[in-house]
């Protein structure tokens, strides 16, 4: 039974996949990806990874169909101008595709199974750190500095879109696209949701102590309520040069490298945590990470600056 | 065979297809797209390598799993970048294409 | 129970999967919108019965978070869609 | 008392999958946008709804049962927004072909 469950599944998500490449309309594209995302979910829960099915959820397919809704959108007129390349050059690529895919199906299906594994050694370490969830563990303990460096990735691609606006736009504001558009039904849906969002992605990053979920989800959640106001203008897009909104953006990053160098002095390596303090400490750093998350991706799928910031 | 291996061979299908349209797709969005559809598949064989990992009563192996999370968000912050290039592009040549005014293979691609 | 569960699971994705014909064939934006929430609300649906089938109540959590982005992308979604672009940007050409 | 529990669980579930299956049919059938819209906010949101009211005895305590109360109510405001907006595309697009 459940494996004809997964059958359906994974010929569902490849025939979408599928439709995404092919068809003409980008538009459609985008819609057939977002919904590839969800089923893509799906798999994960499958898969027995529900820490990964909600990242998946909230910023695979949330987060990242928006983004690509609205570009979409904004480059519909110039579609019509490209042409497609012809039907030989599509062969020759196809069959190198199919080849390649071939190829890695083989070696995926002659990997060892049991694959080697480090949960054994995740699992028995756990209860050191005092958390419950063995993927948060991994995240904020055992492979914490990848953790960290992550973050400062996010910093520096929002670094690269920021520097994108004009010179003398710097430090503007946003044009989320697009901006007005009055509708009553959306007005309300962007004054009731968030509160539930914000809920939700409260909860989220609480529950990702012992439980899937975590910083990430959580903050991917706060994005996608902060974008909904934007988008339905209640609120407008804020200035990328305002001091409270960049001492926001910094401030999980700063606060886990404050508590990984504190770990030379406490615990006497660089990112450890000091027996007995590490729950507490990672829950601290979860909520100002879950902040400064919701904030970059959201200023992320914002753009960069393009209307000057009023004197 | 079992569901870890069907999910493998999708995986590997993913990949397979998102190669293809970024060979294939003319429009810069439509192979970041394409892109994001690589993405998943690998994320996915990630996903089977975990699976069949699981030990000591957790369902599958933490370690790929915390890969893949901080692997989505990424993806995320590497399609925002080239989301705000390209309309960067499109803003300051009113045209979307990769290829150079004369016809010919343009450097940029 | 578990095996009714898992069925019931399977026959909300079958109705999915039919759902996807109309995102393939249109004829129009809106129409493809319709299905994305279909299957939007089958998914939730088919978590739910995954939830129950396999006594993982994490899973409930994927599940809130699927229902509670259908309303914010529900919101992308339309921003794009062809009459919602005809009306803001006049003088744009739909196709 | 359990198979009482259970009976509940199966009935709900079978009538919630049953509007499922109507949900589609309407998707796929109906002449246009507007009548599909139907499927949407009435099949598909009575049938999720079922299916909530089927696993509430299954659930694992007071926290999970709210939890599958807040996914229906949720579904319910994303249906109805989503349908609206829809609705008010449709119609601006036809406007702009008929003025």
């Amino acid at each position: 039974m459940a494996l004809g469950f997964d059958i359906s599944l994974a010929f569902l998500v490849v025939v979408l996949a599928a439709w995404t490449i092919q068809v003409h309309d980008t538009y459609s594209a985008v819609l057939a990806f977002v919904v590839f995302g969800l089923l893509v979910a799906l798999i994960w829960v499958r898969l027995a990874s529900v820490d990964v099915a909600l990242t998946e959820a909230a910023i695979g397919s949330g987060v990242t169909g928006a983004l690509l809704l609205s570009a979409a959108a904004l480059l519909r007129p110039t579609e019509s101008t490209v042409a497609p390349p012809g039907a030989a050059w599509c062969t020759a690529a196809g069959v190198v595709c199919a080849i390649i895919t071939a190829g890695l199906g083989a070696i995926a299906l002659l990997l060892p199974d049991p694959a080697p594994t480090l949960a054994p050694l995740a699992a028995a370490n756990l209860p050191q750190s005092g958390l419950g969830n063995p993927v948060t563990g991994v995240l904020f303990v055992y492979r914490a500095l990848d953790t960290l460096l992550e973050k400062v990735v996010l910093v520096l691609a929002l670094v690269g879109v920021w520097s994108l606006a004009v010179d003398r736009l710097w430090g503007g504001i946003p044009a989320l696209w697009p901006a007005t558009c009055p509708d009553s039904t959306l007005t309300f849906l962007a004054q009731l949701l968030p509160s539930v969002g914000l809920m939700l992605g409260i909860y989220l990053c609480w529950t990702g102590a012992d439980h899937p979920g975590g910083a990430f989800q959580g903050g991917a959640l706060l994005t996608a309520m902060w974008l909904l106001v934007m988008l339905a203008g209640v609120r407008a897009a804020p200035a990328t040069g305002l001091l409270s909104l960049r001492l926001l953006l910094v401030a999980g990053p700063t606060l886990f490298l404050v508590i990984g160098l504190s770990g030379f002095a406490i615990a006497g390596a660089f990112l450890a945590y000091p027996p007995g303090y590490g729950k507490p400490l990672i829950v601290v750093a979860e909520g100002a990470l879950t902040l400064s998350i919701g904030v970059t991706l959201g200023l992320l799928a914002a753009g960069p600056a393009e209307r000057a910031r009023e004197p | 065979m079992t569901s870890t291996d069907i999910f493998a061979l999708c995986a590997t299908t993913l990949v397979g297809l998102g190669l293809f349209g970024i060979i294939t797709n003319p429009q810069p969005l439509r192979k970041i797209v394409a892109f994001n559809v690589i993405g998943n598949g690998v994320f996915l064989l990630f996903g089977v390598v975990a699976h069949r990992g699981a030990a000591a009563g957790l369902g599958a192996d933490p370690v790929p799993q915390a890969l893949v999370i901080t692997g989505i968000v990424v993806a995320f912050s590497a399609t925002a970048l080239a989301v705000a290039l390209l309309l960067r592009l499109a803003k300051q040549t009113h045209l979307l294409t990769l290829e150079a005014d004369d016809g010919s293979d343009g450097d940029l691609s | 129970m578990a095996s009714f569960l898992m069925s019931a699971a399977g026959l909300v994705l079958a109705m999915a999967a039919l759902g996807l014909v109309r995102i393939f064939y249109g004829p129009i934006d809106a129409d493809r919108l319709i299905a994305a929430q279909l299957i939007g609300t089958c998914g939730v649906a088919i978590l739910l019965l995954l939830a129950g089938a396999t006594e993982a109540t994490p899973i409930t959590d994927v599940a809130l978070i699927l229902a509670l982005l259908a309303a914010f992308l529900s919101v992308a979604f339309v921003r794009g869609a062809a009459g919602f672009a005809s009306a803001s940007e006049q003088g744009d050409d739909d196709r | 008392m359990t198979l009482a529990l259970d009976l509940l669980t199966i009935v709900g579930v079978s009538a919630g999958c049953f509007f499922f299956v109507a949900g589609t049919v309407g998707l796929l059938r109906f002449p246009d946008a507007l009548t599909r819209m139907h499927a949407l906010t009435k099949a598909d949101n009575l049938g999720l709804g079922l299916i909530v009211l089927g696993l509430l005895p299954q659930a694992a305590g007071l926290g999970h049962a709210l939890k599958l109360v807040a996914i229906w109510l949720l579904a319910q405001v994303s249906a109805a927004v989503a349908s609206q907006l829809i609705a008010g595309a449709v119609l601006r697009q036809r406007s702009a072909i008929w003025p």
